[in-house]
């Protein structure tokens, strides 16, 4: 294991920002950095050493960081997207099951056009996870073996889980109050 | 565990590609979504070649309710109750990855004795599901008996949870900061007792009747073989991962709530067939009375629930992410805050959606019966699937 | 199957399970004839928020502070607080109703009051032959509440 | 007796004939369906003592014994129902086919010392042989006429595994032959006046009770209905009585396969200090009948190849070495 484990974050009840102090995960983040410099540090990730991916270049990295001593990443996680409005990301968070490594991968899409490499040639176990983000985010995979509707059925219109998606089905009698 | 075996590239390729020169006539079997023994409501579209599968189409997302939209609305707390729905079988495990990630992006505390309790109940939540998975498996390979044994114990086992939790099926117990009451003294003396019988009577009886049972041998061993490549390749996790033969424990890897205090063996398969994948998690139930025996004699007193802000419930801005070893595998939550008082963005990992991916590769050339059996050891349950 | 051992292994362990299933044959059956038995719940077990009446003046114990409202995850409660004579907002519940088709029997109502007004019932048997009928109002809440065996159980208490 | 009363009060031999064969007949049918419906009571009361469960009791009865009656009400009241998709005739006729060859087996089965059989046919194992064989054909008519795929693969397999085990069960059956010398189930059960042949033949008895176990589909055979795998196999488009009939004539042919295994190996209507009549027989046949079920509530299901692998590889050799070590015997002494 890592010593990022052991470190909790610092308390704090609200939104307040952490105070600056050093990074936890140097361990993996700087040979990983060395080796990719055209990957940045994302310091949102709080659990793990995240990196922010250009999409041109994220197969090369995937295949990169499952190879390489030290980080080998060879397990995946899950693959997951965020929708931020203005661009969606797609989030891919990696193990190392021999070094221990936690690696997380952000790659930046626009919001119209959300399109990234497949990474099933690198990790098969991305297939279905990358069919969730298709199907409930709209992100298109290219090169995806089977890239179709896996939890809703073919022809649903919209991709739920972005934050502008209108239920349109029709309302419950019984009037259900927000829970908020 | 060797680096170079999870290094294989094209794992995938392995799979027996149907000559083209032979003409054969192939049949299409839908199995579910209405079927009894899919363990719930999913689909198997076969393609059979007599009784032998030649391909597996799975189909999911019967039971979809989009969790992660639905917890997009809610506030931390009220997540709680909507975690118990996923993996309905395994409650506890699925609470436990959410309290513990949304602990650890607000760095709370959890009291001793509520930390030692939430280790005894994870294990003891472990057990009740493997239980079902011995009672279930039983049922589709064709005994029925062991089942009813099984709900014998685990009937008991319930009402402890029932007087603990006070629910059955949904336990909704943890709480950010701990647990949401305390046992007492009756309540874990009646529990060692349970313990003591599943270890002396309970857990041989299904052993002996079901699992040395040479019927049960022959219709697992050598059944859809996992190699070790493949199952990492595939991101297959928990018990479908260590029947082949990789020790990878979430609680040894990245322990979490204090499991590296604990002295218990991980148990691994020696080929990853049908028969490795039962037997693992036999043996785990095993480990897990060895975990709560330890836990129960180093409960001290003192509070379960610690000190939690007051107030709505914020997490400060970022991602975090939690995983935790479930009886079905590697459960993980990852919750993205932009600091309000709903999560910005939840994602479930479930072990079961990941091992059904495996379905096809596992079940080309093998028999219809097969099928069933093969489904029933990746123990999918599918309120988790499909979330 | 080859040779006497496996032969010799099969019927050994085949015979061993049929010794299993013989000795539970002439054991007690340990099931429950459910309708005509009832099993006694646990004290804390959950079955439908009800509300706690004074036993000494009779009123209920809820402010209407909808705090509960506001913990509850699928927003089943509804609560208005009653307007007194002067047009102000009295501390008791004009109207308090609970969607018992929607509730998740979660308890998170009971540990956010901090009145000690909630309390789980140890009901279950609520069935109905119409939804409008599981909409529970203040008064039948109540009555649960007389009816039953009900415990208050927030965060850490011991049971 | 019923030999004696024949050509009396000046009635012609043709119609004193028929009137005692449709007597012998209702006699038959009457005892097979209440013995059918008190095996699926007896059934799921072993069952549930099994399970630790308590099974029916409600309905009425000691210990709910009329559960089978209220089943029957049930069943016969329940509305036909044909599928579209199916085959018609075909369909229609399955049960009936199943139906009446296991009712057909009752007819030679030596009941009491003085009475005999039904009937004494001196090729009465040959006639056991091809009545029996009769219901895959009604097997198969269920699962093709269903039109439906887990029929289809549920009759399949019935097919492939009766045709497979009705070697070992005949083979398994020319031991005892050979020791009693007669093919008249009657003359093998005399034959066992002094000691049953189950002593002598055990490999013949254990092959036959495994194959017979085959023949009736039960566990751990019961890949045919194996609802987990095929959800009921042949019977699965089959609904109210005539899914009845077809799960009546399963009882009926345990029965009847247990009554010819009594016969076969357990002395038949012999008992011990010359109380020789027909209770023992049928103590006997619910002794089998309850070792079935009870295997049915232990085992697993076996796998459609295991199945024949077993039959082909194991009880087709034994059966073989069977007959072999009875001739050897028989020469020697």
């Amino acid at each position: 294991m890592t010593e990022e484990e052991k470190k909790p974050q610092p308390a704090a009840a609200g939104p307040a920002e952490a105070p600056e102090k050093p990074d936890p995960f140097a361990a993996v983040r700087e040979p990983v950095l060395a080796r990719f410099p055209q990957l940045q540090p994302d310091g949102d990730m709080k659990t793990a050493a995240g990196f922010i991916v250009p999409a041109q270049d994220l197969l090369r990295v995937a295949r990169g960081l499952k190879a390489m001593p030290g980080v080998a990443l060879d397990y995946l996680s899950h693959v997951t997207g965020v929708d931020y409005k203005d661009h969606l990301q797609v989030v891919y968070y990696l193990m190392g099951t021999g070094t221990g490594a936690q690696v997380v991968l952000k790659v930046n899409v626009p919001a119209e056009n959300p399109e990234v490499d497949s990474v099933t040639s690198v990790w098969p176990g991305a297939d279905w996870h990358e069919r969730e983000a298709y199907d409930l985010l709209g992100v298109r995979f290219r090169d995806h073996p089977n890239l179709k509707r896996i939890l809703l059925w073919e022809g649903y219109e919209g991709y739920p889980l972005r934050k502008d998606f209108v239920d349109r089905r029709p309302k419950r009698e019984r009037q259900i109050k927000a829970a908020r | 565990m060797a680096q170079e075996q999870l290094f294989m590239e094209g794992a995938v390729e392995k799979r027996e590609p149907i000559p083209e020169n032979v003409e054969r006539q192939t049949m299409e079997l839908n199995l579910g979504p209405q079927h009894p023994s899919t363990h719930g409501v999913f689909r198997a579209i076969l393609t059979l070649e007599g009784e032998t599968v030649v391909d597996v189409e799975p189909v999911i997302g019967y039971l979809h309710r989009n969790h992660e939209k639905i917890y997009e609305t809610m506030q931390y707390p009220q997540i709680i109750p909507m975690t118990d729905r996923t993996d309905y079988l395994a409650p506890l495990t699925s609470e436990l990855a959410y309290v513990l990630c949304v602990e650890k992006a607000l760095g709370i505390e959890v009291p001793e004795r509520g930390r030692i309790l939430r280790i005894i109940f994870n294990e003891f939540q472990r057990i009740l599901s493997h239980q079902l998975y011995a009672a279930t498996f039983g049922m589709d390979i064709g005994a029925f008996t062991p089942f009813l044994y099984v709900f014998r114990d685990r009937e008991k086992a319930l009402d402890l949870m029932d007087r603990a939790t006070g629910a059955r099926l949904l336990f909704n117990y943890f709480r950010i900061g701990g647990l949401r009451n305390d046992v007492n003294e009756a309540w874990l003396e009646d529990f060692r007792a349970w313990i003591d019988n599943f270890e002396r009577e309970g857990w041989p009886e299904y052993v002996r009747l079901l699992f040395e049972n040479e019927i049960f041998r022959v219709r697992t061993k050598d059944i859809a073989v996992l190699p070790p490549d493949v199952a990492m390749a595939y991101g297959a996790s928990g018990p479908v991962l260590r029947a082949s033969g990789v020790r990878w424990d979430l609680r040894k890897a990245h322990p979490y709530l204090g499991y590296e205090e604990f002295d218990f063996d991980v148990p691994v398969g020696e080929k990853g067939d049908c028969y490795d994948r039962c037997m693992v998690r036999v043996m785990e139930m095993k480990e897990s009375v060895r975990i709560i025996r330890q836990a129960l004699d180093r409960l001290p007193d003192g509070p379960v629930l610690g000190k939690v802000p007051r107030g709505v419930m914020k997490l400060p801005k970022g991602d975090y992410y939690q995983t935790v070893d479930a009886p079905r595998g590697e459960t993980g939550c990852y919750i993205v805050s932009d600091g309000g008082a709903t999560p910005y963005r939840v994602k479930w990992r479930s072990p079961a959606f990941v091992h059904l991916q495996l379905l096809p590769y596992l079940c080309r050339g093998t028999k219809v019966a097969d099928f069933i059996a093969i489904l029933a050891t990746l123990d999918p349950v599918f309120g988790e699937v499909d979330r | 199957m080859s040779g006497l051992s496996d032969v010799v292994r099969t019927a050994k362990s085949i015979l061993t399970g049929h010794g299993i299933t013989l000795k539970e044959f002439f054991r007690e059956p340990v099931t429950v004839r459910y309708p005509q038995e009832k099993i006694e719940y646990p004290r804390g077990v959950r079955g439908i928020p009800s509300q706690k009446v004074n036993p000494e003046t009779g009123d209920l114990n809820c402010t209407a502070c909808g705090l509960c409202a506001r913990a509850c995850p699928v927003g089943v409660i509804t609560v208005e607080a009653m307007v007194g004579p002067d047009g102000k907002k009295m501390q008791y519940p004009a109207k308090y109703e609970l969607d018992y088709t929607r509730c998740l029997v979660c308890n998170l109502c009971v540990e956010a009051c901090p009145f000690d007004a909630l309390e789980m019932s140890d009901m279950t048997e609520l069935s109905s032959f119409s939804s409008e009928d599981l909409v529970f109002d203040r008064d039948r809440l109540a009555e649960i509440w007389k009816r039953s065996h009900a415990a208050r159980i927030a965060g850490g208490e011991k049971i | 007796m019923l030999e004696l009363a024949a050509g009396q009060g000046g009635m012609p031999d043709w119609l004193w004939n028929f009137i005692l064969a449709a007597l012998k007949a209702t006699g038959v049918l009457a005892f097979a369906m209440a013995s059918a419906g008190l095996l699926t009571w007896v059934e799921r009361k072993v069952a549930a003592r099994i399970q630790r469960r308590r099974g029916p009791e409600v309905v009425g009865g000691p210990w709910g014994v009329l559960q089978p009656l209220a089943d029957g009400v049930k069943l016969f009241a329940k509305e036909d129902v044909m599928p579209r998709a199916v085959d018609r005739w075909v369909w229609a006729l399955a049960p009936s086919v199943i139906f009446f060859p296991v009712i057909m087996v009752f007819l030679v089965i030596p009941l009491d010392p003085k009475f005999g059989a039904l009937r004494d046919l001196n090729i009465a194992l040959v006639y056991l042989a091809a009545v029996t064989s009769f219901t895959v054909l009604g097997i198969f008519m269920a699962g093709w006429g269903s039109n439906n795929k887990y029929s289809l693969i549920g009759a399949m397999r019935a097919i492939a595994m009766i045709v497979s085990y009705e070697i070992p069960l005949v083979l398994s059956v020319v031991g005892v032959v050979l020791a009693a010398g007669s093919l008249s189930l009657v003359d093998i059960v005399e034959a066992q006046d002094e000691m049953w042949f189950i002593i002598p033949q055990f490999l013949g008895f254990v092959v036959f009770y495994i194959a017979s176990l085959a023949e009736l589909n039960r566990t751990p055979f019961d890949l045919v209905t194996g609802e987990s795998e095929i959800v009921m196999g042949y019977l699965t488009e089959y609904s109210g009585i005539r899914a009845g009939l077809m799960i009546f004539s399963e009882y009926i042919g345990l029965l009847a396969t247990s009554l010819v295994a009594a016969s076969l190996f357990l002395g038949g209507w012999h008992g011990p200090f010359g109380t020789d009549s027909v209770v023992w027989l049928l103590l006997k046949a619910f002794f089998l009948v309850f070792v079935a079920m009870w295997i049915r509530w232990t085992l697993p299901r076996l796998r459609i190849d295991q199945v024949m692998n077993l039959g082909w590889k194991f009880l087709l050799p034994v059966s073989i070495a069977n007959v072999v070590l009875t001739g050897a015997w028989i020469m020697v002494r």
